[in-house]
């Protein structure tokens, strides 16, 4: 691990300058850069999931989870966020084969599902509203709440991505900013599908054990 | 250059404070006078700790000191420009703060249960004290004021507290708003004082005398007025003085409490005493805080004004 | 509404109706908004007389040049440094004044001349300030500016989300700054004590303004760190293996590692506490099911780790200072790096030493003490590492060099200190006293030592000449006795039992040495003027003080010192290979000095861009209209920002190229320059810590994407 | 110039999507989630092994889509994903798992009921 190298160096043929200039990957920069907010995120999602283990029987008295949470409906929001997944997967599959309306229509399947997932997500949240377990009640209902929908608030700007990312490939085809956002969103996006899965088994099947 | 003389003579200005480590009268350091067996137990540990990390501190400083002297380019001394490595060396500075961190981390975990404040071993298992029977005391803070309830001798006391000397004290302690810290430094050291929670705290007094107690958690605007005189007395004065507050007569039921915790600061250092206290009452304040229902919010002109006028009508 | 606010609310002005109601007649805020304003004035008018608008505006204001964004993330962090000490003075002459109950009160106080609000809202702001927005900024700064020449790269990973990372720590400094004359500042010290946070206890914006400020300087960081690590990762030089990387690229990695991971979670504890404040959720709260020491908690999960984020870079300063003043390879490098990022994993597992007081288990006080202790192994490592790079050596001692000194002295005191901290036996008797203050502040000054060493050292190689030595060396030793005038007594009061945080002194017996930190105090603004003496004599000899050579002090050992002095704006003119550790003193060694490449390549750079001044600027008005709890403009800033985002992705005018033949015209300009040929007056159309006018004055030759 | 491989389709992260990985990370984390719904609500375990049994399985469905989804392996591509995910793991579960240690032994020593 010596920090020099002690052997002799020609002055006239050693390689001072890099005349190839291989420039950087661009599009791994940038893949590698969102990742790494990727990461950020999940310790936003750890903190979450930290303080749900804190409040997690803290009914103070109001509704129980089991009053709450009710997988049986969180199964099909369910299927819906790993369907969206899947189809956006599928449309990376166009990508590779330089598909351009494989793309776009994956896109939009994609987008559609997320859609769905949203809407069963707030018909899920004015029920409890109406049934008055609204945040405010307890420690335990203000964490259900803002640990749900700090997801669904991913799962929103995810899908405004998506929207901007349909028009992007349509109009401008599949150059290296859109290649690098395409690939950014699918880093995004899959990842919510993870967390999604985190707060289907720590927050709703725990809390209706 | 002739200018080049003021910054060196500069540096020795800078080394005045350092006489005062030595000029000081030692009465006021209380963290260097226990009265009590856990502050003791405390500043053993400090000690300790000192001691042992001096062992390799010291040669460090003055290494480095001898290094800087025996190294400037104007003495010439030996230049070895290629030196940046040496297993021997590099399991020498890898090994000692090793080791000096195992001996502290045994002496850590040693100190975390002698003075554990739940169950502090100093106390409760030194036979000195195994026969005594405990002194309970249930101390809840408000903003911002002491509470001090004895409830086996059903009395009460704001802003003071009496306890004899030679007997374990047991403290419970909750507060009605925000969080404080207990604290008399002579006797023992921090807890917080939690909103809905409560804690615990031992001590005991081995000198009779007065001891200065302070909250040392902000919490609000008449937070350092939150000092109260801890007095360590004689078995005999002690029940002498339990009896003195009993014939004062002052009720002290839940409403009166609520009354009592209304934003106050206790500018004028004023003690209450109360008798005939309610059974319970520590259990119902914890209660009543954590359903939400005792609870004075800060009046806003309070915070917002630059000017203590209304601050000193939030005052005894 | 959703919570029960005191005081007015409308749905056009939210709270603003306050301002009505609260009569701020303290000359003190008044004093202050006057010098804010008169400076305000005078920069202004400046700039227009000068007619530099359209220089502001396409020199800095829109530039995504990493050195002139770092060099902007250090002024605002001297800026806010200088605001942050103004708090400190308050705050020592407060406390001197206010002993005893017989203390006289002036303008209104009961003692002392800060009522106790007010006097709890400048050491929450002096703290806040001090950590988030002086310390973090210049140490960010510095990672911008000299990091990415140090591993031979043209700029960074993302150069438009570097300069979104720099705006929105302005926007944060400037929330903060408004928080000074419209509304107040949080009173619960910088932590945010919870439930002292919660609306009940501070009705007012200044929270808010807390917690909004934090947030968005929170976000710029983690932009920063994205961005700092993925360069490091993926854009160093050919031959710069990871076993060769500069010792402080290895520390800027190390934390910021940390600043990506810990950031989020404060985020979290914020937006959690905003939770409580503006629906009325119950996390912090004592009632109905809240825990208030969660949010301790989670500040501390952040905490600790930022306090190792703010250290790391400093031990990076002095491993880059001390070999080159010692004429020596870093003493055990792979230790030195195997020992930062040793700090940067067990930062993680250490955070409940912050409150140890809470009254956890013996069991899980022990092991987080002990966990604590574990950072002490790496940090005596560097200590040692750093003696014996000394050793043998042939030590000369400019001023960087005796800050670097000064700087390890602080370590050997604040780590002896912090191990006793550690110990909870200890920390029960310690915690939250004066000795707490002491320690944290011996800790920071040693970043602020290293920084200021840091900031000589690299003076010359970023604008070209030497900061002056004999003004240097007066600045330091005033500096330092004003240490030692503080923290010296400081230290005292703590085994005296003083606790921190009080606004009135109920014990007379401190008062001598209060005094003594007043004069310390009295020493820090005496070496802030040193300190600006020292610029403006540097400034006014820098042709005397020129520097040509692209190593400005002879015996540098880093690749920064092997591109022109000060650097193109394009850092090199062809990225060079590397093959040591220490490839520019590899190569004086071999006598290869000779910056002039044999032939020319085209660059390609980033283009200016103003979206993220725009952007940033919406955040900021968003930031006071949720303190405010203006809704309407809130949503529509947000929305704002939102679009602008979108309309950026549309622009795929981006960057330029610069053919090789214009390269080779500016780099024999540069020479030219250097040798004298050039008189130093003409003005320079590259250089000065880096050009941007080349980038603004032409049209680009070139697209990035040909699709 | 600086960018050998003109058609941004033929990066190598492009070309990781596969059709096959996608459908089996979609079919393992659909049938876990209906396999651990289904222990929920059968009742066929004790809470503690039922607590267990479908933390180890959210745990495995998360590994496969870590590999089949964000494709983290050692290849030159994609290894500074890897690595920086196994640097950030350890965190979250150290964030957690020591929040609720000091929470669970902080509320039983403070928050007894009645008290």
């Amino acid at each position: 691990m010596s920090s020099h190298d002690n052997a002799p160096v020609d002055p006239n043929t050693v390689e001072l300058w890099d005349y190839e200039d291989h420039g950087h990957d661009f599009i791994g920069t940038r893949t590698l850069g969102f990742w790494l907010y990727m990461m950020s995120d999940a310790m936003i999602f750890a903190a979450l999931f930290a303080a749900h283990g804190v409040y997690v029987r803290n009914f103070a008295g109001s509704f129980t989870s089991q009053e709450v949470v009710h997988p049986m409906n969180a199964i099909w929001p369910t299927v819906f966020i790993l369907s969206s997944v899947m189809t956006y997967g599928l449309g990376m599959v166009a990508l590779k084969k330089g598909n351009k309306s494989g793309v776009v229509n994956a896109l939009i399947l994609s987008f559609l599902l997320g859609v769905g997932f949203l809407l069963m997500e707030w018909r899920e949240f004015s029920e409890l509203a109406a049934m008055g377990a609204i945040p405010q009640m307890s420690g335990f209902l203000s964490d259900f709440w803002t640990i749900v929908i700090a997801h669904a608030a991913h799962v929103l700007f995810g899908l405004i991505w998506m929207a901007v990312m349909i028009v992007q490939v349509a109009v401008n085809g599949f150059d290296q900013n859109n290649v690098y956002r395409l690939l950014n969103l699918k880093i995004f996006w899959h990842f919510q599908a993870v967390i999604w899965v985190s707060i289907f088994t720590f927050v709703y099947l725990f809390g209706a054990i | 250059m002739k200018r080049k003389k003021i910054p060196m003579f500069l540096r020795f200005f800078a080394l005045i404070p350092l006489l005062l480590l030595g000029g000081c009268n030692t009465e006021h350091f209380w963290l260097f006078n226990p009265k009590g067996p856990v502050a003791a137990a405390n500043l053993y540990y400090m000690v300790v700790d000192v001691v042992i990390m001096s062992i390799v501190i010291v040669p460090t400083v003055i290494f480095t000191i001898w290094v800087i002297s025996r190294y400037r380019a104007s003495k010439k001394a030996h230049h070895d420009p290629k030196f940046s490595h040496s297993n021997g060396l590099e399991v020498l500075v890898w090994g000692i703060p090793i080791i000096i961190v195992g001996v502290l981390a045994f002496f850590s975990y040693e100190g975390t249960h002698a003075v554990n404040p739940w169950n502090p071993t100093v106390i409760t298992k030194n036979p000195k004290y195994a026969d005594t029977k405990p002194l309970e005391v249930d101390v809840v803070t408000t903003d911002w004021q002491w509470m001090f309830i004895y409830p086996k001798q059903h009395i009460a006391v704001a802003n003071e507290l009496v306890i004899p000397v030679h007997t374990p004290v047991h403290f419970r302690l909750t507060s009605t708003s925000v969080t404080n810290n207990f604290y008399i430094p002579q006797l023992v050291g921090q807890v917080y004082v939690m909103p809905g929670m409560r804690s615990k705290q031992s001590l005991v007094a081995t000198h009779t005398g007065e001891y200065h107690g302070f909250s040392a958690a902000l919490s609000g605007g008449g937070f350092s007025w939150m000092d109260f005189k801890t007095k360590a007395v004689s078995e005999a004065d002690f029940n002498a003085w339990v009896e003195k507050v009993k014939q004062q007569g002052r009720r002290l039921a839940y409403p009166k409490f609520a009354a009592f915790a209304k934003p106050t600061v206790n500018l004028a250092g004023k003690v209450h005493y109360f008798s005939d206290v309610q059974p319970g009452l520590f259990a119902e304040v914890i209660k009543n805080v954590r359903d939400g229902k005792l609870q004075y919010a800060t009046p806003m002109f309070l915070t917002e004004n630059m000017d203590s006028k209304e601050f000193k009508q939030h005052s005894n | 509404m959703l919570v029960d606010l005191q005081g007015p609310w409308n749905p056009i002005f939210g709270r603003l109706g306050l301002l009505l109601e609260v009569h701020y007649n303290n000359p003190i805020i008044f004093f202050a908004f006057m010098m804010v304003v008169i400076g305000g004035t005078a920069a202004l008018s400046w700039v227009t007389f000068t007619g530099r608008w359209g220089w502001l505006w396409r020199e800095w204001l829109t530039t995504v040049d990493h050195k002139k964004l770092g060099i902007m993330y250090i002024l605002v962090g001297l800026v806010m440094m200088l605001r942050g000490f103004v708090d400190a003075l308050m705050m020592r002459t407060q406390q001197a004044m206010a002993v005893g109950p017989d203390s006289p009160g002036v303008l209104g106080a009961a003692h002392g001349y800060l009522p106790p609000y007010h006097f709890d809202q400048v050491f929450t702001a002096h703290g806040m300030i001090m950590i988030l927005l002086a310390a973090t900024p210049i140490l960010v700064g510095f990672m911008n500016l000299i990091m990415p020449i140090q591993i031979g790269a043209r700029d960074m990973a993302y150069p438009y989300l570097n300069a979104l990372g720099l705006w929105l720590t302005v926007a944060a400094a400037s929330l903060v700054m408004i928080a000074l004359f419209v509304g107040d500042f949080s009173h619960a010290g910088w932590v945010g004590l919870t439930p002292l946070t919660e609306l009940p206890y501070s009705p007012g914006v200044g929270v808010d303004y807390y917690l909004w400020s934090i947030q968005i300087g929170s976000i710029g960081t983690t932009i920063g760190a994205v961005n700092l690590i993925a360069t490091i990762i993926k854009m160093r030089a050919p031959g710069m293996t990871w076993g060769r990387l500069p010792i402080f690229t290895w520390t800027t990695l190390a934390s910021n590692i940390i600043a990506l991971t810990s950031f989020p979670v404060l985020g979290v504890a914020l937006a959690l506490l905003t939770l409580d404040r503006y629906i009325g959720t119950h996390f912090f709260t004592a009632d109905l099911g809240g825990n208030l020491m969660m949010y301790t908690n989670l500040f501390w999960i952040w905490g600790h780790p930022e306090v190792y984020f703010v250290v790391i870079p400093a031990f990076g300063f002095l491993s880059e200072i001390i070999p080159t003043f010692s004429e020596k390879p870093l003493f055990g490098y792979v230790t030195m790096v195997l020992a930062s990022m040793a700090i940067a994993g067990v930062s993680w597992t250490v955070w409940l030493h912050h409150f140890f007081t809470m009254g956890a288990s013996p069991g899980v006080n022990s092991y987080f003490s002990i966990a604590t202790m574990l950072v002490g192994i790496p940090t005596g490592v560097k200590v040692f590492n750093w003696a014996f790079t000394m050793w043998r050596g042939k030590l000369r001692f400019p001023t960087p060099m005796l800050w670097a000194i000064g700087s390890l002295f602080l370590l050997i005191t604040g780590g002896m200190t912090g191990m006793m901290l550690a110990v909870p036996a200890i920390n029960y008797l310690v915690h939250n006293s004066v000795f707490v203050i002491a320690h944290f502040h011996n800790m920071f000054l040693l970043i602020v030592y290293a920084a200021f060493g840091a900031t000589v050292y690299w003076w010359p190689k970023v604008f070209g000449f030497k900061l002056d030595e004999y003004w240097g060396k007066v600045f330091f030793w005033l500096f330092t006795a004003g240490t030692l005038f503080v923290f010296v007594p400081m230290y005292t009061l703590g085994f005296m039992g003083m606790t921190r945080r009080l606004d009135y002194i109920p014990h007379t017996s401190w008062e001598p040495l209060l005094l003594l930190e007043v004069i310390g105090t009295g020493f820090y603004l005496l070496s802030i003027l040193a300190f600006v003496i020292q610029l403006g004599v540097s400034i006014y000899n820098r042709e005397k003080n020129r520097v040509v050579a692209s190593d400005a002090w002879g015996t540098s050992r880093s690749v920064e010192w092997m591109t022109h002095t000060p650097p193109p704006f394009y850092n090199f003119a062809v990225t060079p290979v590397i093959h040591a550790r220490d490839e520019w003193a590899w190569r004086r060694e071999h006598g290869l000095t000779n910056l002039m490449p044999e032939k020319f390549l085209d660059i390609h750079m980033p283009k200016n861009t103003a979206v993220p001044l725009i952007i940033s600027f919406f955040t900021l008005v968003c930031g006071f209209a949720l303190v405010w709890r203006i809704w309407w403009l809130a949503a529509a800033t947000f929305a704002a920002i939102i679009i602008a985002m979108i309309i950026r992705s549309f622009d795929k005018d981006t960057d330029y190229i610069i053919p090789a033949a214009e390269v080779e015209r500016m780099e024999k300009e540069i020479v030219a320059r250097a040798e004298g040929r050039i008189p130093a007056g003409e003005p320079a159309p590259v250089g000065g810590g880096a050009g941007g006018a080349y980038a603004s004055k032409r049209t680009p030759t070139q697209r990035r994407d040909n699709d | 110039m600086s960018h050998a491989n003109s058609n941004p389709i033929d990066h190598p992260e492009v070309q990781l999507a596969s059709p096959g990985a996608y459908l089996v990370a979609y079919a393992a984390a659909l049938g876990a989630m209906f396999l651990e719904l289904w222990l929920v609500v059968a009742h066929v375990l004790s809470p503690i092994s039922l607590t267990t049994a479908i933390t180890v399985i959210a745990l495995l469905v998360i590994t496969v889509q870590m590999y089949l989804l964000f494709k983290l392996d050692l290849s030159k591509t994609q290894i500074w994903f890897t690595v920086s995910f196994i640097m950030t793991a350890p965190l979250i579960f150290m964030s957690i798992g020591l929040t609720i240690w000091m929470f669970i032994t902080l509320m039983q020593r403070t928050m007894l009921p009645g008290m």
